[in-house]
């Protein structure tokens, strides 16, 4: 910025008038959380220093590892007005009330607090914030000795886990409710109901299956769900002897189908049906996966096709090729953005949520349809906890009641996650 | 032995780590990064087995003079180069010491010239695909493909010139009818909402299969019991 | 390597690519073929320098080092429970005492399960509701961090996205038969996730095309035009 | 069988050719598109064009080459601007490949008949950090030291021997920063920890598919401005001066679009006319 001659001798002269005024008021006030237990030793009366800043609250980070102590201070009343307009402010540390201080940190300014993470547990630590504006600074007063320390209870997250025992607890509930012969209705999903015949098409026309298990690792729980799919899929195909061709991205997923697949046949009483042949890895490298899959698909030409896992930009590749060889094919990802390509390119896809009821409802066991009831019931919390979230705000804005807002916010702030 | 003790450690496991996440403390802090450690090593020895099945699979073909069996060759030579040059770090300007993709290794030159234009290409087959699927898949069936193709044509139009032109002329209170700004509601409004209500039941759908995986009701991925 | 043999050698590869869209041939089957040779070689390699000698090796190594030259046990010595686990991983190699190797399976998909528990629960669930909740009237001060409703089609479009959030909710409901009410709430929620489709499909198609034009330029502003140059 | 029972049977090579060709001929015209420049552009450009010869440019290469197509150009006309106008670069990537992607640029910048004669010299005006592994950690361990996330550069001299960074300690030192992404780590991390917590001027270059998700940051001043995918390359372009491939390129974007386009209706059209379209179990039976 630049300023003439003339504006900027007005700027010093109200700056010198203002200065004035700074001197000739009392101590800057002592914030009430604070206990001082001695104030910072003037080094140099500086030409033009701002109001300083006042500590606030300065106490061990609640809820963490520890090694973190938490520093808030009062902005000064320089901050973001006036012409001593403050730049910054700096956090200084020590082991003791006299020093020596070193500067932990800094905050630029409209900033009110600061995580100092790089305490020593147990260790007893003095604070202050220095108030930068340009070339002078003024200091706060000293705080009170503070150790930090690791919490064996994360306070913060206490709805969350609220919130999560309820849902758990709810399907819980449900699984031992249903092992116990209760009665369970549930809707059909058209790309279940479909699995068999898919399959025993296959069989008719003597082609293959080709199971696809998305493209992420065993870390992925979409993954998870497709092998546990996979899991029941088998067993159907073992029974009627079709031929299954894997082809997989991950040496673990590897490993993990051939468990599987080996342990459905067993359980469909041919365990001689099964080869390691069948699950396969290719490669790690997603397009190098896809150019075989797909070379896969135009030899072989596999009468039915599953996606059933994590999918990137290769959904739609394999989607078109298996389309364009004429396959059945069933898909279900919980990948947001997926989800159009095989919707537009497959028979039948299972949607997120009921990615990961697939293997329950396949498998037909009480206790595992149970737990799907326990998943309408986190439903219900959500549906509600909109509902009502939304009816609040709705009704205090339109009466403009103070009280009813606050409730709202509150009431909102239990699904805030931090 | 062979079945309880897999079962007894995925519910150990899975319920330490759910709770772990309100534990701040040493060592539950960072259970979480520590298991990600542990998966990654456990995923180095796990190649072994899928590298070695690769080329179990590609020397089967060969023996038995399967159909293609010259590409497979063609499959090993590549692996093996790759493998050679990233752990020898043949030709590394740097040496042995060097960082194993640095400029002018021969890792780096294979990854450069063969490895990138062949991902980029198998990439770009995507612009075809979307084509043949938006021919094929798009038809007004019944109401809700219809709903589908709307929004798709709305957005597609919204982000063309075509969008302005054909709808330029409305201005004032009708100007929200204006393609490029009807293509930014329905994202922002009715693709969000169904955005949301599919990411909830995602949750859901997680936290319910977690705990049978957890609680051992799922556990076909275990394999047989035979003892 | 050459930079022109490098240029030609990439065209080569890309054509054998792009000619499997009119149907497969042997072109396109050396292409692959380096394709997953080359690339699983990558992986390794990486997963190698990466994985086995940055986190395994460098960590163990000083703490077996401390161990043996000066009897300390230190926090690198859990590094030995990876490598071990990582080892029974390869059992199976041996079929007698395969079993083994499901050990460190049942602790890969344990911890999974334990981890995207709380992780979806979070970010999928708890923090999608939180967003949802706003007022359908204005105004409401910003208190909160919510934007003050400021005309009747603000508030129209938070009532849509309320209603298209339950519905599609309503839509994922496995234990109630889609029936009367239930059944044309889950079908207007079946509308809203159409339109997340076909709004996602419309909106991908641009980034799409700028791949394939990406390709096209290496082929004639790179490799035809440096052939005439 | 009719015109329209032919179209709706039609093999699908007939429509990847004709994806081919809306691409491919418009591409050959070598025509540019005139475009409008968009507010998102419109500012980042602002404040890029306003910096002082001799302010510090940071730039991370938050991409691979799949990516390219839609980033590149953008990247290109920012380098290549910022060698023309004095601006010192110093170049990272947060994506194993992202510093390679750099030297792409650099190259091209070089290259180019405007800067013939300039004496561009590396370690002086420019400098290539390399990538580091890390994710949004790196950013947060050079919001105090640089040197912390990059001992050494690409090339492999050590930080304090490099010029250009001889008064570089952290963010403070830097005075506009330049982010390419195509996904994780990126835009987001950069707001949340250059820009949220270091006060960095922040400027972004997204994939089409990724802005949508930076746009929030632009409402809230986190950026200063956004590009998005190769539309918001080529406005770079035509901002920068340096109309090039992206600028060329929109033609044969607008070309794709309308083409599948005219899929959607002809398809529907004949769908429509023939009435017809059944799952292939339906047909099997």
């Amino acid at each position: 910025m630049k300023h003439s001659a003339s504006s900027t001798f007005a700027f010093l002269f109200l700056f010198l008038i203002f200065t004035g005024v700074l001197f000739a008021q009392d101590e800057p006030i002592d914030s009430a959380m604070v206990d001082s237990v001695a104030t910072a030793v003037e080094e140099m009366v500086p030409v033009n220093p701002p109001k300083p800043a006042q500590l606030d609250i300065v106490q061990d980070n609640p809820g963490d590892a520890g090694s973190s102590i938490h520093v808030s201070w009062i902005l000064s009343p320089d901050d973001g007005a006036g012409d001593n307009d403050v730049t910054s402010y700096i956090i200084y540390r020590s082991e003791s009330p006299t020093g020596p201080f070193e500067a932990v940190g800094s905050a630029s300014r409209g900033l009110v607090e600061f995580e100092d993470a790089t305490t020593t547990d147990g260790i007893e630590y003095y604070y202050y914030v220095e108030t930068v504006a340009g070339d002078d600074s003024a200091r706060s007063s000293i705080s009170r000795p503070i150790k930090s320390s690791a919490q064996w209870f994360s306070t913060k997250d206490i709805d969350t886990f609220i919130i999560g025992l309820m849902i758990s607890l709810s399907v819980i509930f449900f699984i031992f409710a249903a092992q116990k012969g209760k009665e369970l209705y549930l809707r059909k999903i058209a790309g279940l109901e479909a699995v068999d015949e898919a399959i025993g098409r296959a069989t008719e026309m003597g082609r293959p299956i080709l199971f696809i298990p998305g493209i992420l690792d065993m870390d992925d729980v979409q993954t998870v769900a497709g092998i546990t799919i996979l899991g029941r899929i088998a067993k159907t195909i073992a029974n009627y002897d079709t031929k299954l061709n894997m082809p997989v991205s991950r040496s673990i997923v590897m490993t993990t189908a051939r468990e599987t697949v080996k342990q459905a046949y067993v359980a469909a009483g041919r365990p001689e049906g099964y080869s390691d042949d069948m699950v396969h890895y290719l490669t790690d490298e997603q397009f190098g996966y896809v150019a075989a899959v797909d070379g896969i698909m135009v030899r072989e030409k596999p009468a039915t096709c599953f996606y059933l896992g994590a999918f990137f930009a290769e959904s739609l590749i394999m989607a078109e090729t298996g389309n364009s060889i004429g396959a059945i094919q069933i898909a279900g990802t919980a990948m947001p953005a997926q989800l159009p390509f095989f919707v537009a390119a497959c028979d039948y896809t299972l949607i997120g949520e009921e990615l990961f009821a697939a293997s329950a409802y396949l498998s037909g066991e009480p206790k595992q349809l149970g737990s799907l009831k326990g998943q309408d019931i986190g439903k219900m919390i959500a549906m509600a906890a909109i509902l009502i979230g939304c009816g609040l705000f709705t009704v205090a804005s339109i009466t403009n009641s103070e009280s009813l807002l606050s409730l709202a916010n509150t009431f909102r702030s239990i699904f805030s996650a931090s | 032995m062979k079945r309880t003790v897999p079962l007894a450690i995925t519910f150990i496991v899975g319920t330490v780590l759910v709770l772990a996440d309100f534990i701040p403390h040493k060592p539950f802090g960072n259970l979480g990064d520590d298991f990600s450690l542990y998966f990654d090593i456990i995923a180095v020895f796990a190649f072994l087995l899928g590298g070695g099945n690769l080329i179990r699979v590609h020397l089967t073909k060969i023996n038995r003079k399967r159909p293609d069996w010259q590409f497979s060759i063609v499959t090993l030579v590549g692996f093996v180069v790759m493998l050679a040059a990233g752990i020898f770090k043949i030709s590394n300007p740097e040496g042995i010491q060097g960082d194993v993709a640095a400029i002018g290794s021969l890792f780096n030159d294979l990854y450069m010239y063969i490895f990138t234009p062949l991902q980029a290409s198998m990439f770009a087959l995507l612009a075809f695909f979307v084509g043949s699927a938006s021919y094929r898949a798009f038809r007004a069936k019944n109401i809700e493909a219809t709903i589908l193709l709307i929004a798709a044509f709305i957005i597609l139009l919204g982000r063309t010139p075509f969008g302005l032109w054909l709808t330029e002329g409305l201005t004032g209170d009708l100007a929200f009818l204006q393609i490029p700004n009807l293509a930014n509601w329905v994202m922002d409004v009715p693709n969000l909402a169904g955005q949301r209500a599919i990411m909830i039941g995602i949750a859901l759908g997680v936290i319910s299969m977690s705990l049978r995986v957890i609680l051992g009701v799922e556990r076909t991925y275990l394999g047989q019991d035979s003892d | 390597m050459n930079f022109d043999i490098g240029i030609w050698i990439a065209a080569f590869l890309t054509l054998g690519i792009m000619s499997f869209l009119y149907k497969d041939n042997p072109w396109y089957k050396i292409s692959e073929a380096i394709f997953i040779g080359l690339s699983a070689g990558y992986w390794f390699v990486s997963l190698f320098w990466q994985n086995l000698v940055s986190k395994l090796w460098d960590n163990l190594w000083p703490a077996l080092d401390a161990l043996f030259t000066r009897g300390e046990f230190t926090g690198g010595l859990l590094y030995l429970i990876a490598g071990i686990l990582g080892l029974m991983m390869l059992m199976r190699l041996v079929p007698q005492i395969g079993w083994i190797s499901r050990w460190p399976l049942a602790l890969v998909v344990g911890a999974t399960a334990g981890l995207q528990f709380i992780n979806y629960l979070v970010s999928n669930g708890v923090i999608q509701v939180y967003n949802t909740i706003t007022p359908l009237f204005g105004p409401v001060s910003e208190a909160g961090g919510i934007a003050p409703v400021t005309d009747v089609w603000h508030g129209l479009g938070n009532a849509l996205i309320l209603v298209g959030t339950f519905t599609g909710l309503v839509y994922f409901f496995f234990s109630k038969e889609h029936k009367g009410f239930f059944g044309g709430a889950a079908r207007v929620g079946t509308w809203f996730l159409m339109i997340t489709f076909g709004a996602s499909f419309g909106y991908t198609v641009m980034s799409r095309m700028s791949l394939l034009i990406g390709r096209l330029d290496f082929l004639v502003n790179t490799w035809i035009t440096g052939i005439f140059t | 069988m009719g015109f329209w029972d032919k179209m709706l049977a039609i093999d699908r090579r007939w429509i990847f050719l004709f994806v081919g060709l809306s691409l491919l001929i418009p591409m050959s015209l070598g025509i540019e598109t005139k475009l409008s420049i968009s507010p998102e552009t419109a500012g980042l450009f602002d404040v890029y064009e306003n910096l002082p010869p001799g302010s510090k440019v940071l730039m991370s290469f938050d991409y691979d080459p799949p990516s390219a197509p839609e980033l590149q150009p953008m990247a290109d006309a920012a380098v290549k601007y910022a060698f023309m106008h004095d601006l010192k670069l110093i170049i990272m990537g947060l994506w194993p490949q992202g510093p390679l992607q750099a030297e792409i640029s650099i190259q091209r910048a070089l290259d180019s008949p405007e800067l013939k004669d300039k004496e561009v010299e590396y370690g002086v005006d420019y400098v290539n950090l390399g990538f580091q592994a890390g994710n949004e950690f790196v950013i947060q361990r050079m919001g105090s030291d640089f040197r912390e996330a990059f001992a050494m550069d690409i090339r492999g001299n050590r930080y304090e021997d490099i010029p250009i960074l001889k008064n570089v300690k952290n963010f403070s030192n830097i005075d506009f920063a330049f982010n390419f992404s195509a996904g994780y780590p990126g835009t987001v991390e950069w707001v949340q920890v250059a820009v949220d917590r270091y006060d960095v001027v922040l400027g972004a270059g997204n994939t089409a598919v990724q802005a949508p998700l930076a746009y929030p940051y632009l409402g809230a001043g986190q950026l200063v401005g956004l590009l998005g995918g190769m539309r918001g390359g080529a406005e770079f372009e035509v901002a920068t001066g340096f109309s090039a491939k992206a600028t060329v390129f929109m033609l044969s974007q607008t070309f794709a679009h309308a083409i599948v386009i005219l899929f959607i209706i002809v398809g529907n059209v004949a769908y429509a006319i023939t009435g017809r379209g059944k799952s292939k179990l339906e047909a099997d039976r």
